[in-house]
C-alpha cells in the first residue's frame, strides 16, 4: 500500500470560463492496482463527476488511452506502484479536441482512418465455398499490424498531428499497410490514393514517438517507410 | 395514436429532444451480432449502428481464442460432430433445431469472415487454422479432442471485430458511436423504434425504424468478479423487459475457471492446455480430488465448481477467496513461446511473474446462456414461444435461440453471435422488402425515457452508484455465484429488494448533459435490477442442477421437471414464469460425463 | 490554473529537433558562404581580408562547432534515409545510438585535426 | 478546417529527390571536410583556395554541390514551414521567397565559379 496523488487534468465544457485545471485527489493504492482502477476508486468513491472512457479493463478495446507522467498509455494497463512516484499526472490525450476531463473527440482518429479506405479491395471474386488461400509466410506480414486497438496512443504523441490537425496519422497509415500488405488485396492504389497528399505521409519525419507511445508495441513508423516506398515506385516505376 | 412531433416536446422536463433520425433499419449494438448483421442489411437498405461505445471498443473484441466451425481443415470433422458436442455441453438444454442450423452454417460464416478480409492464422496449405479446445471432440464425443476453433492468433475476436467494422465503413452503415439505448418502442406488438442518449453531446434522441435489431451483448457486470467489459450491464435486456417481453433461461450463467484475482480478467484455457496446474493453499493440486483422469483439463464448469469448493472450505490461498495457478515448472522458454499473452497479463495486471510466482486465480463470470427470446431467424418472440414482435430482433450475447442451453462451449458464441447476426439481417431484409410504410410513431415515444434521465440528472437523495453497485455485484457473486442453494438464493432476493429501495434514493455529482458517465452508470444500475431479480428467481425456481446451474440442495439434473426453458417477466413489482419445452431432434438426453 | 501541457521528450523527437535546427542552421550558413565565396572574385585582397577576419580564435571555434552541425545533420540524415528504405526500423533506438557514436567519433577526429592546424607547435 | 491546396506539400518525387540530394551532399561534404580540414595542413589562403578552386574537376563539383544544397536546403526550410504555415497566401508567398532566393543564389554562386581564373 502506498499513498499515491493524482493531479487529474480536469476541464467541464459547461464552464469554458475556468478552462482547464488540474485537482488532486489522494488514493492508497495496493499493488497490482492499474490507473484504471484508481481512476474508477476516485470516480465511484470520491467524486462522480470525474469522466473518463474506459471498457474492457484487460487493454483490448483502446478506451483508456490518456497521457499518464507524460506519456500515452493504457490506464487499465499501467500499473500505479510501476510508475514509480507519490504523485501522478493524468491529463486527456493532447491535439484530439477536448470533450470534457480525460474524454477526447476521436473524430480526427476516424476521419484519418476513413481517408486510407480501410477495409479489404478485391477485385477477382472469391472461390465459392471455400476460403481464399494464404501462406502461413504471406499471413506473417501481417502481424505487427493487425493489432491495432485505434487506442489513438500514436497519432496524439505525433508532433506532426500536434501541427497539421488534419494529418492523417499514424494509425491510419498502420492500417493502410496493414491492407497494402496483404496478399489478398487488390486495391494498393485507393489505399495509398489520400497519402500522397499535404497531409499524409511526406508529413511524417520519422519522429518516432508513435512507436513509443503504442501500448500494443506496434511501428507505424515501419509501416510509414514501407508506404513511402510503395508511394515511390507506384509514382516513378 | 397521435404521431410523434419533436417540437410539441422539447423541453418537456427540462431535458431536449434533439432530433428524430429515420432510417429503415436501426440496430443497437457494434459486436459481431449487430455488425455482422448491419454487413448483411446494408447491401439493400439504409441501416444505423448505435453503440454505447466506440465500434470497435465493443467487447467482442476481447475473445481470444476462436470460433468453431468443422472446416475440417486440419483433421477428419462433421456438423453432426459438432452438434452432438454442442447438444451434449448444453447439458441437453439447447434447442436442436437452431443447434443443427448453427453448425451447418458455420462453415459458411468463417469463410465469409475471410473473404472480407478476416487475418485468420492459416495452415501450411494456406487453408484457416484450426485448434482445440475445451468440449470439441472427434467423432460423437468418443473420439479425443479435435481441431475445429478458427482462430486468428489469440486475437480472434479482435481481428473478426474490426474486420466488420472495416466492410461496414465500405458499406456506408451509418454509425451513431456513443449513443445510449434508453428504451425501446413497441406498441400493439410493433416495434416502431427506440429513443437514445447522445453521450458525446447530450440529449435524447428519437430513432425512427421498420425494424430494430438488439446485440447488445452479455451482462457480466452484475458479478464481482467477470471477465466482461464495464460496458456489459445488460442494457438490451432491460429495454426489453421494460417494453413487456420476456427473458429466457436467466438462472444459466457461466463462470470460467481461471481469472486473474481480483480483477477477473481472463487467463485463458491455453493456461491449464500447457499443462498448468491449480494449488490450494497447502500446495496440493487439488484437482486430484475432483477430476482425477482429466485433472486440471476437466470442462469449465466441473473445475469452476472445484476451485470454489477449495475457497468455500478455506483451502483459499491464506484462506482468501483464491488460488494458484502454478507455471513455473514449464519453464521460462515455455512460457515466453507458448503463452506469451499470459505472461503479460499476470504481469500487467497482478505484477506478478509468472516464471517465478505462480498466478492468482479465482472463477469469473464469463458468458450468459439465457436472453431475450428469439426464434431461429432470431425475431424477438412476445410470449417467448411463437408469436414475434413485428420488427424487432435479437442476436448474439443478449439473445437466447437457444444454443448453449445449460452451459455454453468456449468458441461457440463468437460463432453464435456472428452466425444469427447474419441471419436476422437476412430476416430484416426479407422483412423490410415487404413492408413499405414506416410504422407511426407514438406522439408519447420519448417520455419514458426522458422522465429517467430527468430523475437521474435531478436524483437529490443520498446513495453512492458507485457503492450500491458494488454491494449488488458481492451480493450475487456471493448469493447466486457458482453454487446456488434455495436458502440463499431467497435471502439474496430479499437482499436484492432493498439494494433496489435504496436506489431510489441516490445522489448524483455530475448534473451536465455532455459525456456524463455518471448519468449513464446510474441508468446502468438501474437496468441490472431490473434483470438480476429474474436471474435470482429463474434459480429460485430451477430445483435440480443442469450445465452451469449447481444447486446444493438439488445436485442432481432432474429432465423429468426440468428439461425445459424458463420464461419470466416483469409485471410491476411481481415476476412472473412460464416455461416451454426443449426442441429436441437428434439426440437424446444422456446423462453428460467427460 | 490552466495546464501547459507537456509531452515527454524521447530519443526520436530529439533527433528530430536537432535536425530540425541543424538545417535551417545550414541553409542560412550556405547562402552565407555563397556570398563569402562570391567575394573571390573580388580577387586576393579581399578574400584574405575575410579569411583575416574569419581566422580569429573566436571564429575558428564557430567553424569547429559548424562541422559538428554538419556531421550531426548529415549522420542523422543518413539514419533517417536507412529507415525509409527500412533498414533497422525495428531497433531505432540502437541506431540512433549508433548515429550519435559515429558523429561525436568523426567531429572529434576533425577538430582534432583542425585544432592541431591551429596550433602548428602542437603537430 | 480545410487548408488551401494552392501549394501542395511535396509528393513521392520530391521525398525521394531529398533523400537523393541529401546522400550526394553527405559524399561532396564528407569529402570537402576530409580535404579543407583533415588533409590540408597548410593555412588556408587565397592562393590555396583558389588553385584548387580553379581546376575543371572542382569546378564542376563545386557548382554540382553548390545547386543541390540550395535545393536540399530550400526545400528542408519549406518542409519546415509547410509543418506550420496552414493560410494559403503565405504558402504562396514562402514558395516564391524560397524560389527567388534558390534563383538569385545559383546564378551568383554559378557565377563567381565560372569567372573565377587563378591569377586573374
Ligand atoms: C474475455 C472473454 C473472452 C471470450 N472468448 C471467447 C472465445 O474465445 N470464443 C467465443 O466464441 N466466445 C468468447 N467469448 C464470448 C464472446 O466474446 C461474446 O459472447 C460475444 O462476443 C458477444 O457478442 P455480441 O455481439 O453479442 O456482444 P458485444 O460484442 O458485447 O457487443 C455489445 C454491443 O452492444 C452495445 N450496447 C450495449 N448496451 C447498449 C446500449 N444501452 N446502448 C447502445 N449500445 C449498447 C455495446 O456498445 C456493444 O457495441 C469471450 C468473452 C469474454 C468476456
Ligand atoms: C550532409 C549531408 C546531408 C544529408 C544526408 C541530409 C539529409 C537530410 C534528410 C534525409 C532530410 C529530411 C528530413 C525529413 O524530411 O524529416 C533533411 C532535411 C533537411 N536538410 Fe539535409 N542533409 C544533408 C545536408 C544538408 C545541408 C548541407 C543543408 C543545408 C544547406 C541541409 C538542410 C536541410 C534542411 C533545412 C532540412 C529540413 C529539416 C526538417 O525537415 O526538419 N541538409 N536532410
Ligand atoms: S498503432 Fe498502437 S498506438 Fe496507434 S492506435 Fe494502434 S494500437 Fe493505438
Ligand atoms: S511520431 Fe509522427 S512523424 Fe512519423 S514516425 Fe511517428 S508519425
Ligand atoms: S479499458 Fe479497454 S483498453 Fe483500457
Amino acid at each position: 500500500m502506498a499513498m499515491i496523488t493524482f493531479r487529474i487534468n480536469r476541464y467541464n465544457p459547461d464552464d469554458e470560463r475556468r478552462g482547464h485545471y488540474v485537482q488532486e485527489y489522494a488514493l492508497d493504492v495496493c499493488k497490482g492496482c492499474t490507473v484504471l482502477d484508481a481512476l474508477n476508486q476516485i470516480k465511484w468513491e470520491q467524486d462522480g463527476s470525474l469522466t473518463f472512457r474506459r471498457s474492457c479493463r484487460s487493454g483490448i478495446c483502446g478506451s483508456c488511452a490518456m497521457t499518464i507522467k507524460g506519456v500515452n498509455r493504457l490506464a487499465c494497463e499501467t500499473q500505479v506502484l510501476a510508475l514509480k512516484s507519490p504523485n501522478v499526472t493524468v491529463e486527456p490525450m493532447r491535439g484530439y479536441p477536448d470533450i470534457k476531463d480525460l474524454v477526447v473527440s476521436l473524430d480526427p482518429l476516424v476521419r484519418g482512418l476513413l481517408a486510407v479506405r480501410p477495409y479489404l479491395i478485391t477485385k477477382t471474386p472469391p472461390p465459392s465455398d471455400q476460403e481464399r488461400l494464404q501462406s502461413p509466410e504471406e499471413r506473417a506480414r501481417l502481424d505487427g499490424l493487425y493489432e491495432c486497438i485505434l487506442c489513438g496512443a500514436c497519432t496524439s504523441s505525433c508532433p506532426s498531428f500536434w501541427a497539421d490537425k488534419e494529418y492523417i496519422g499514424p494509425h491510419a497509415f498502420l492500417k493502410a499497410y496493414r491492407f497494402v500488405a496483404d496478399s489478398r488485396d487488390e486495391g494498393s492504389r485507393e489505399h495509398l490514393e489520400a497519402l500522397d497528399d499535404k497531409h499524409g505521409l511526406w508529413r511524417c519525419h520519422t519522429i518516432f514517438n508513435c512507436v513509443e507511445a503504442c501500448p500494443k508495441d506496434l511501428n507505424p513508423t515501419r509501416a510509414i517507410g514501407e508506404l513511402k516506398k510503395e508511394l515511390v515506385r507506384q509514382r516513378i516505376g | 395514436m397521435t404521431n410523434f412531433d419533436p417540437e410539441s416536446i422539447h423541453d418537456v422536463k427540462g431535458v431536449p429532444v434533439h432530433s428524430v433520425h429515420r432510417h429503415d433499419v436501426v440496430i443497437v449494438g457494434a459486436g459481431l451480432a449487430g455488425m455482422r448483421a448491419a454487413v448483411e442489411a446494408s447491401a439493400e437498405f439504409d441501416v444505423a449502428v448505435l453503440s454505447k461505445v466506440f465500434p470497435t471498443r465493443s467487447h467482442s473484441g476481447g475473445a481470444q481464442g476462436g470460433i468453431a466451425a468443422s472446416l475440417a481443415n486440419e483433421e477428419e470433422d462433421h456438423w453432426e460432430w459438432h452438434m452432438f458436442d454442442t447438444v451434449k455441453g448444453s447439458d441437453y438444454l439447447g434447442d436442436q433445431d437452431a443447434i443443427e442450423i448453427m453448425v451447418k452454417e458455420a462453415p459458411v460464416v468463417v469463410r465469409e469472415f475471410e473473404h472480407m478480409g478476416c487475418p485468420f492464422s492459416r495452415t501450411r496449405e494456406g487453408r484457416i487454422a484450426q485448434r482445440k479446445f475445451g468440449g470439441h471432440t472427434k467423432d460423437f464425443g468418443k473420439g479425443g479432442p479435435i481441431l475445429r476453433a478458427c482462430y486468428a492468433a489469440d486475437r480472434t475476436g479482435h481481428a473478426l471485430l474490426h474486420t466488420l467494422y472495416e466492410v461496414c465503413v465500405h458499406n456506408r452503415v451509418r454509425f451513431y458511436p456513443e449513443f445510449f439505448a434508453l428504451s425501446l418502442i413497441v406498441r400493439d406488438g410493433v416495434c416502431r423504434g427506440l429513443v437514445a442518449w447522445d453521450v458525446i453531446g447530450g440529449g435524447v434522441h428519437v430513432f425512427h425504424a421498420k425494424a430494430v435489431l438488439f446485440g447488445t451483448g452479455g451482462y457480466g457486470q452484475v458479478y464481482r468478479i467477470t471477465s466482461n467489459a464495464l460496458a456489459n450491464s445488460g442494457d438490451g435486456l432491460s429495454l426489453s423487459l421494460r417494453a413487456g417481453l420476456p427473458l429466457e433461461d436467466m438462472e444459466f450463467v457461466q463462470f470460467h475457471p481461471t481469472g486473474l484475482y481480483q480483477s477477473g480478467i481472463l487467463v485463458s484455457e491455453a493456461a491449464r492446455g500447457e499443462g498448468g496446474y491449480l494449488t490450494n493453499d497447502k500446495g496440493e493440486r487439488f484437482m486430484e480430488r475432483y477430476a482425477p483422469q482429466k485433472m486440471e483439463l476437466a470442462p469449465r464448469d466441473l473445475v469452476s465448481r472445484s476451485i470454489q469448493t477449495e475457497i468455500n472450505e478455506g483451502r483459499g490461498i491464506g484462506g482468501g477467496p483464491y488460488v494458484h495457478c502454478d507455471l513455473r515448472h514449464l519453464g521460462a522458454d515455455k512460457i515466453m513461446k507458448l503463452l506469451p499473452q499470459i505472461h503479460e497479463l499476470a504481469w500487467k495486471f497482478l505484477h506478478v511473474d509468472c516464471i517465478k510466482e505462480p498466478i492468482p486465480i479465482q472463477p469469473t463470470a464469463h458468458y450468459s446462456m439465457g436472453g431475450i427470446p428469439v426464434d431461429i431467424d432470431c425475431r424477438v418472440l412476445i410470449d417467448g414461444k411463437s408469436k414475434p414482435v413485428a420488427g424487432f430482433y435479437a442476436a448474439g450475447e443478449c439473445a437466447c435461440v437457444s444454443v448453449h442451453g445449460g452451459n455454453r462451449l468456449g468458441t461457440n458464441s463468437l460463432l453464435e453471435a456472428s452466425l444469427f447476426g447474419r441471419r436476422a439481417g437476412k430476416a430484416i431484409v426479407r422483412f423490410l422488402r415487404e413492408t413499405r410504410d414506416f410504422p407511426e410513431l407514438p406522439s408519447d415515444a420519448a417520455d419514458a425515457a426522458i422522465a429517467e434521465v430527468e430523475r437521474v440528472l435531478s436524483a437529490g437523495g443520498s446513495e453512492s452508484v458507485g457503492a450500491i453497485r458494488t454491494e449488488l455485484k458481492d451480493k450475487m457473486s456471493a448469493g447466486c455465484g457458482i453454487f446456488r442453494d434455495g436458502g440463499k438464493l431467497e435471502k439474496l432476493a430479499g437482499e436484492l429488494r432493498g439494494l433496489e429501495k435504496r436506489f431510489r434514493n441516490i445522489k448524483i455529482d455530475d448534473r451536465s448533459e455532455k459525456f456524463n458517465y455518471d448519468l449513464l452508470e446510474a441508468i446502468e444500475l438501474g437496468h441490472m435490477f431490473d434483470f438480476v431479480e429474474l436471474i435470482v428467481a429463474g434459480a429460485l425456481k430451477r430445483q435440480e442442477s443442469r450445465g452451469a446451474h449447481s444447486r446444493t440442495d438439488f445436485p442432481d439434473r432432474d429432465d423429468e421437471k426440468w428439461l425445459r426453458h424458463t420464461l419470466a417477466w416483469k409485471r410491476g413489482e411481481k415476476v412472473e414464469f412460464d416455461y416451454k419445452p426443449v426442441t429436441i431432434t437428434r439426440f437424446q438426453p444422456k446423462t453428460r460425463t467427460y | 490554473m490552466r495546464v501547459i501541457k507537456r509531452y515527454r521528450i524521447h530519443a526520436g523527437t530529439f533527433a528530430w529537433i536537432l535536425h530540425r535546427l541543424s538545417g535551417l542552421g545550414l541553409i542560412f550558413y550556405l547562402l552565407l558562404h555563397i556570398w563569402v565565396i562570391g567575394h573571390l572574385s573580388g580577387g586576393e585582397r579581399s578574400f584574405d581580408g575575410i579569411m583575416h577576419a574569419f581566422g580569429t580564435p573566436m571564429f575558428k571555434a564557430l567553424e569547429i562547432g559548424l562541422v559538428g552541425v554538419i556531421f550531426f545533420h548529415m549522420f542523422n540524415g543518413l539514419r533517417i534515409t536507412l529507415i525509409d528504405t527500412g533498414v533497422w526500423v525495428e531497433r531505432q533506438k540502437q541506431l540512433f545510438a549508433a548515429t550519435v557514436v559515429v558523429w561525436l567519433v568523426c567531429w572529434g577526429v576533425a577538430a582534432a585535426s583542425m585544432i592541431s592546424r591551429m596550433f602548428p607547435g602542437l603537430g | 478546417m480545410q487548408y488551401n491546396d494552392t501549394v501542395r506539400s511535396g509528393g513521392a518525387l520530391w521525398w525521394l529527390l531529398h533523400r537523393i540530394s541529401g546522400l550526394y551532399l553527405a559524399v561532396i561534404l564528407f569529402i570537402h571536410v576530409l580535404v579543407l580540414h583533415v588533409l590540408t595542413k597548410e593555412e588556408i589562403t587565397f592562393d590555396v583556395i583558389a588553385e584548387r578552386v580553379s581546376t575543371p574537376l572542382w569546378k564542376t563539383i563545386n557548382i554540382s554541390f553548390l545547386a543541390v544544397a540550395l535545393a536540399h536546403g530550400l526545400y528542408g526550410l519549406w518542409v519546415i514551414l509547410d509543418d506550420y504555415v496552414h493560410a494559403g497566401w503565405a504558402r504562396i508567398l514562402i514558395w516564391g521567397v524560397i524560389a527567388v532566393i534558390a534563383l538569385v543564389f545559383v546564378v551568383y554562386g554559378s557565377l563567381t565559379m565560372i569567372s573565377f581564373q587563378y591569377g586573374g
